[in-house]
């Protein structure tokens, strides 16, 4: 048990974290803006906005969104790319107590190891999160959706990182079981789930998309039954830890992703609402 | 670079008034310690809008006025969102995030013009407080709207002293019959020091093309309060990308809410900003 | 034109739509009821509860559980077979002006070819609906998510019938396009678009389920932008009409699914909120 | 066989009073002609609570009393829709859909015994000014809650003559200190024509049990009107489904909102009513 009365989360090769609640990628940036807002140092984990191997400027606006009970995005990974991350962000969390776990994405497994490979020698980096979900560019998704495909980029992505290495999954699939059990079966030490669901808006003063690419990824707690059914079945098919994620709001929505068998869990849209949020599920957890 | 939100907190306030000022315009009255002593002219704050999980995200605003410990916002029922807040009573609690975002520049002497389009009236009572504390007393207001009714009284723009205000109505209803846009030439004779713009993304953009086709030379501080949808407001979702030209002449995006939403006028890509869906696209 | 200002839909084999708005599957029952709440003959189609070879008790309660904007069910096909409806129901039809579309469901390509052999001789019955995407039956998703039995299925199916046949499709696949164009290939005259999407709901004070299998199907608003994303894919990848499906509450976002390319919709779950949902979606498209 | 909805409509009424009666207990009015004309003793409306898509689907509420054109309520604020309904105004719309469901067999002459538990309160003012109107006097109400300040109050059960009314609270804190079920036995002895229940279901299976046990004639007409987490309301969604035992003694599944709510207690399955998660998992 921890200060905060938490049993420390071990997600192998090393990566525990101090209780179960984080901040989902592409909601917490690099950390910087809400380590300003709220005692971030308290949290299990921060999950940093996707990364790819170069700068990215991200999908024309508008960006976001809303639906009844969500949110879409499209913000296309914009990114300042692994080399900045590494050499300008790591030493910036030099000192912080929350463990911080880049989320890497690319189109191809080389950009995959590269980014790997970038941040291996980054002593502030406590894992990498594999983003082989992300709907909002062009090549996100292949991997993602194809257990083969996921296999093979986590055995290579393996090779070239001693660190913790937790494969992100996309809800878009017909048997996210089984590329959960890919990717564990590859060598992945966790998984987390989900990102978000593919989902579009029609502008109705035009009848045209509001999203740029037409289509976005659908959050918040209008996906979190469907989040939750998709981690169920992840927890019943791998015996790696599951980090759960999608559409929690609080420590009730947040609690039932450990009870169908999440180890932790991850706040994402609920932090633009109210960036305390993670920190009220955190002490709702342990209260 | 990463965005100061120092300043920046949650705070629920009480809601004091809610005055409906006609044409749709309300004027929302609470009771923000924290954001009242903090917020600088042309920052904004996040409203929750009801406690349910639709609509789900906040709504920015521009803080109008702070007096006291007190914060005033203007606004107009649009949407889901604005109709919660127009259904506030006296009494009820307002849950906020603020200020964010970065403001205009304060200039230390006139001549001044702020330039407002519809709801573009909410940051300038804040601003013409600040400039008047400055010493700036030359301030000229040019203030258009569809009609009469949707006016922002011309005695709301700065206590005890209303500034100068001239206006303009689509219909002409009031005022000069047609765009605010055409009341800056004769505003730009007298050299001002700064102009001030805030609207609608088209209208700031006609501003801007009204100042370069006049061939006056342009204010040395050039600003514009812009808009976006926005996720979260402080920087982390960026999903509030708006146009500029980088220095190189290329393009970027900006982030509405941390990098503006007041934006030198200069660098912002006007072009690249109409030729997207705009602000209405939520 | 009909008098309702409408251009009639024409689905093909015969089937014209008065207009494109209907009752969907499940959300109707058999028209008994709605008949005596609205002026059910104003409307388009009635889609009917999913019909079985042999009647069905359904699913254990609780069967229903709300989420935000939206609500889970599992009926577990409750419906007292496919002979009950020929012989039972269809006189009771006779005059009726709505289209009925008998929506059938099964565990074998034989128990659907059996419903379809036993409502081809009903006069009442203008066309069928393939239910090949229940997520409440053990065996309800296995055509749906597969192109290649979904495509057997229709196949089957298409030798029995001269009816016109819809295929109601499933949105939990990896690629939903992959499927609507297996079953045009093997001679659907239309498909509908989406059945519910998996979803699970934890009664807390418990720790358990709250739907006695764990998971239901997740409708109502909540999911509109993902049926609107995924109507718009299955737009994009057959020829045959689309019928959209999945969140409609008015007029605004039926609209939505006929500007992404579908020629009629469904109004399921917002009947049950508001029984004249799908009439005022008929005069507001016509507004 | 379909369900009789012929008198079921919806209707936007105008609420007139929320009365606070304590203990969490609400007492709403509004103003419903159609509903307060049609309403029969046992039958039950589906309130629309707020104008969102959450809450989504409507709330079932027994009809609590007709006068003139209006119609009460008696609720408690539970959950996401009931709180909704609380924090309504004099003056706000109500939008209904109802009567529903297969009501109370209102019998021609008495005794008759009504058990409530908590909210189960809610049909019997209803009911027992039917009963009235056919002639029957000899009624009485057990009454039971959690404490005193959450019983409904005996004079509302029925106006202007209150019937007689025996209370049982858990703690004791008025009338006999235990269970309502403690108080059937005495009430079995006037060998009551009909006995009418409501209340959580898990109360209901312990009238039931006790009356069994009790050894005496079970009453002719002997009724409960039972809870299940609604869809609709109105027999298309089959998601309200109870368990009973059909006529060859097999267990088989009816529809609370059209079948019941009110159902003879005598074919309703306890035993897999018991076994089942219980309403309270909405
Ligand atoms: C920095 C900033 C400051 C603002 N200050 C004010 C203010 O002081 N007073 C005021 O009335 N409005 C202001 N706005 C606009 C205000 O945020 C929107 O009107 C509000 O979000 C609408 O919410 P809604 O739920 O009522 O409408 P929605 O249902 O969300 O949308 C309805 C309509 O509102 C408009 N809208 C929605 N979101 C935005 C957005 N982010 N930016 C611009 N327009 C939008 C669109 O026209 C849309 O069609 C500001 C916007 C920004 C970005
Ligand atoms: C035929 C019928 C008549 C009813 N009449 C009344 C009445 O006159 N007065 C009254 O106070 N209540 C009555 N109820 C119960 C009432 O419908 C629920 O309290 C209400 O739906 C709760 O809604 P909520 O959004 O506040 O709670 P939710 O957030 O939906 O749930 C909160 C809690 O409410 C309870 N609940 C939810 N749905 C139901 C349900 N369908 N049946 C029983 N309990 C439920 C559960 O305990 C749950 O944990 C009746 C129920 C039925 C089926
Ligand atoms: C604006 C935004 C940006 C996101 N960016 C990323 C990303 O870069 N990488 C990633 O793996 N997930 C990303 N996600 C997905 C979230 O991490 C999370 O999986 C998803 O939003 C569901 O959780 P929520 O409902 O709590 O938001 C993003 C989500 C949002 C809303
Ligand atoms: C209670 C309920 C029962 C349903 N039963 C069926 C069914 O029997 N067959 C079928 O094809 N779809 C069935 N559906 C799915 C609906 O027809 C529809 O595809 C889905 O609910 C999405 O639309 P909505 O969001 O408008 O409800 C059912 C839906 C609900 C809510
Ligand atoms: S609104 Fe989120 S980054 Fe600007
Ligand atoms: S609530 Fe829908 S059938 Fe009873």
């Amino acid at each position: 048990m921890t200060d905060d009365g938490f049993t420390p989360v071990d997600l192998g090769r090393g990566l525990t974290l101090p209780n179960p609640v984080g901040l989902a990628s592409g909601t917490a940036g690099y950390g910087f803006e809400l380590d300003q807002l709220i005692d971030i140092n308290r949290l299990g984990a921060l999950y940093t906005k996707g990364t790819t191997v170069r700068a990215r400027d991200g999908n024309p606006p508008p960006r976001v969104a809303e639906t009844d009970g969500g949110m879409l995005n499209s913000i296309g990974l914009q990114n300042p790319g692994v080399d900045a991350v590494a050499a300008g962000y790591a030493p910036r969390w030099r000192g912080w107590a929350i463990p911080i776990i880049v989320n890497v994405a690319g189109g191809s497994i080389d950009d995959y190891v590269h980014c790997a490979t970038v941040l291996e020698p980054v002593a502030e980096v406590a894992g990498i999160e594999l983003n082989i979900s992300c709907p909002n560019i062009a090549e996100g998704l292949d991997f993602g959706r194809d257990p083969l495909a996921a296999g093979r980029l986590v055995a290579a992505v393996r090779r070239v990182t001693e660190r913790c290495v937790i494969v992100k999954l996309s809800p878009n699939v017909t048997d996210i079981a089984a590329v959960a059990r890919a990717v564990e079966d590859a060598g992945a030490d966790a998984v987390s789930a989900v990102n978000t669901y593919i989902g579009r808006k029609i502008h109705r003063a035009s009848g045209r998309s509001v999203l740029p690419l037409g289509t976005g990824g659908l959050s918040g707690p209008a996906i979190q039954p469907l989040a939750l059914a998709a981690v169920a079945a992840v927890c019943d098919a791998v015996h790696i830890p599951v980090i759960g994620v999608g559409g929690i709001v609080g420590a009730a929505s947040a609690r039932d992703f450990l009870i169908v068998g999440a180890c932790a869990v991850q706040v994402g849209t609920a932090t633009f609402v109210n960036p305390e949020t993670a920190l009220q599920v955190l002490d709702g957890l342990r209260g | 670079m990463t965005a100061d939100l120092s300043r920046a907190a949650l705070e629920t306030g009480e809601v004091l008034v809610v005055e409906r000022l006609g044409g749709g315009l309300l004027e929302l009255v609470a009771r923000l310690p924290h954001l009242a002593a903090t917020a600088m002219p042309g920052t904004f704050v996040q409203l929750r809008c009801g406690e349910r999980t639709t609509p789900l995200l906040r709504r920015p605003f521009s803080v109008a006025w702070t007096q006291d410990d007190t914060c005033g916002f203007v606004f107009e029922a649009v949407g889901a969102g604005t109709r919660l807040l127009s259904e506030l009573q006296p009494g009820d609690r307002l849950d906020t995030l603020g200020p964010l975002g970065h403001g205009f520049t304060v200039v230390n002497g006139g001549p001044v013009v702020c330039v407002s389009g519809g709801l573009g009236c909410a940051p300038f009572p804040l601003l013409i407080n600040a400039l008047r504390r400055r010493g700036v007393e030359d301030i000229l207001v040019l203030n258009g709207a569809r009609t009469a009714t949707r006016l922002y009284p011309a005695e709301r723009f700065a206590r005890p002293a209303v500034p100068v205000v001239a206006e303009a109505t689509d219909d002409g209803t009031r005022g000069h019959h047609g765009r605010v846009t055409d009341l800056l030439g004769p505003a730009l004779a007298s050299h001002p020091t700064a102009l001030y713009a805030c609207g609608p993304n088209p209208m700031l953009g006609a501003v801007m093309r009204t100042l370069l086709e006049s061939g006056a030379d342009l204010p040395p501080t050039l600003e514009a309060s812009l808009e976006a949808p926005m996720g979260c407001g402080f920087g982390t979702c960026l999903g509030c990308a708006l146009p500029v030209r980088a220095e190189d002449g290329s393009s970027a995006w900006r982030l509405c809410c941390t990098d503006g939403p007041v934006m030198p006028m200069r660098d912002v890509d006007w072009e690249g900003l109409s030729a997207l869906p705009g602000a209405d696209v939520a």
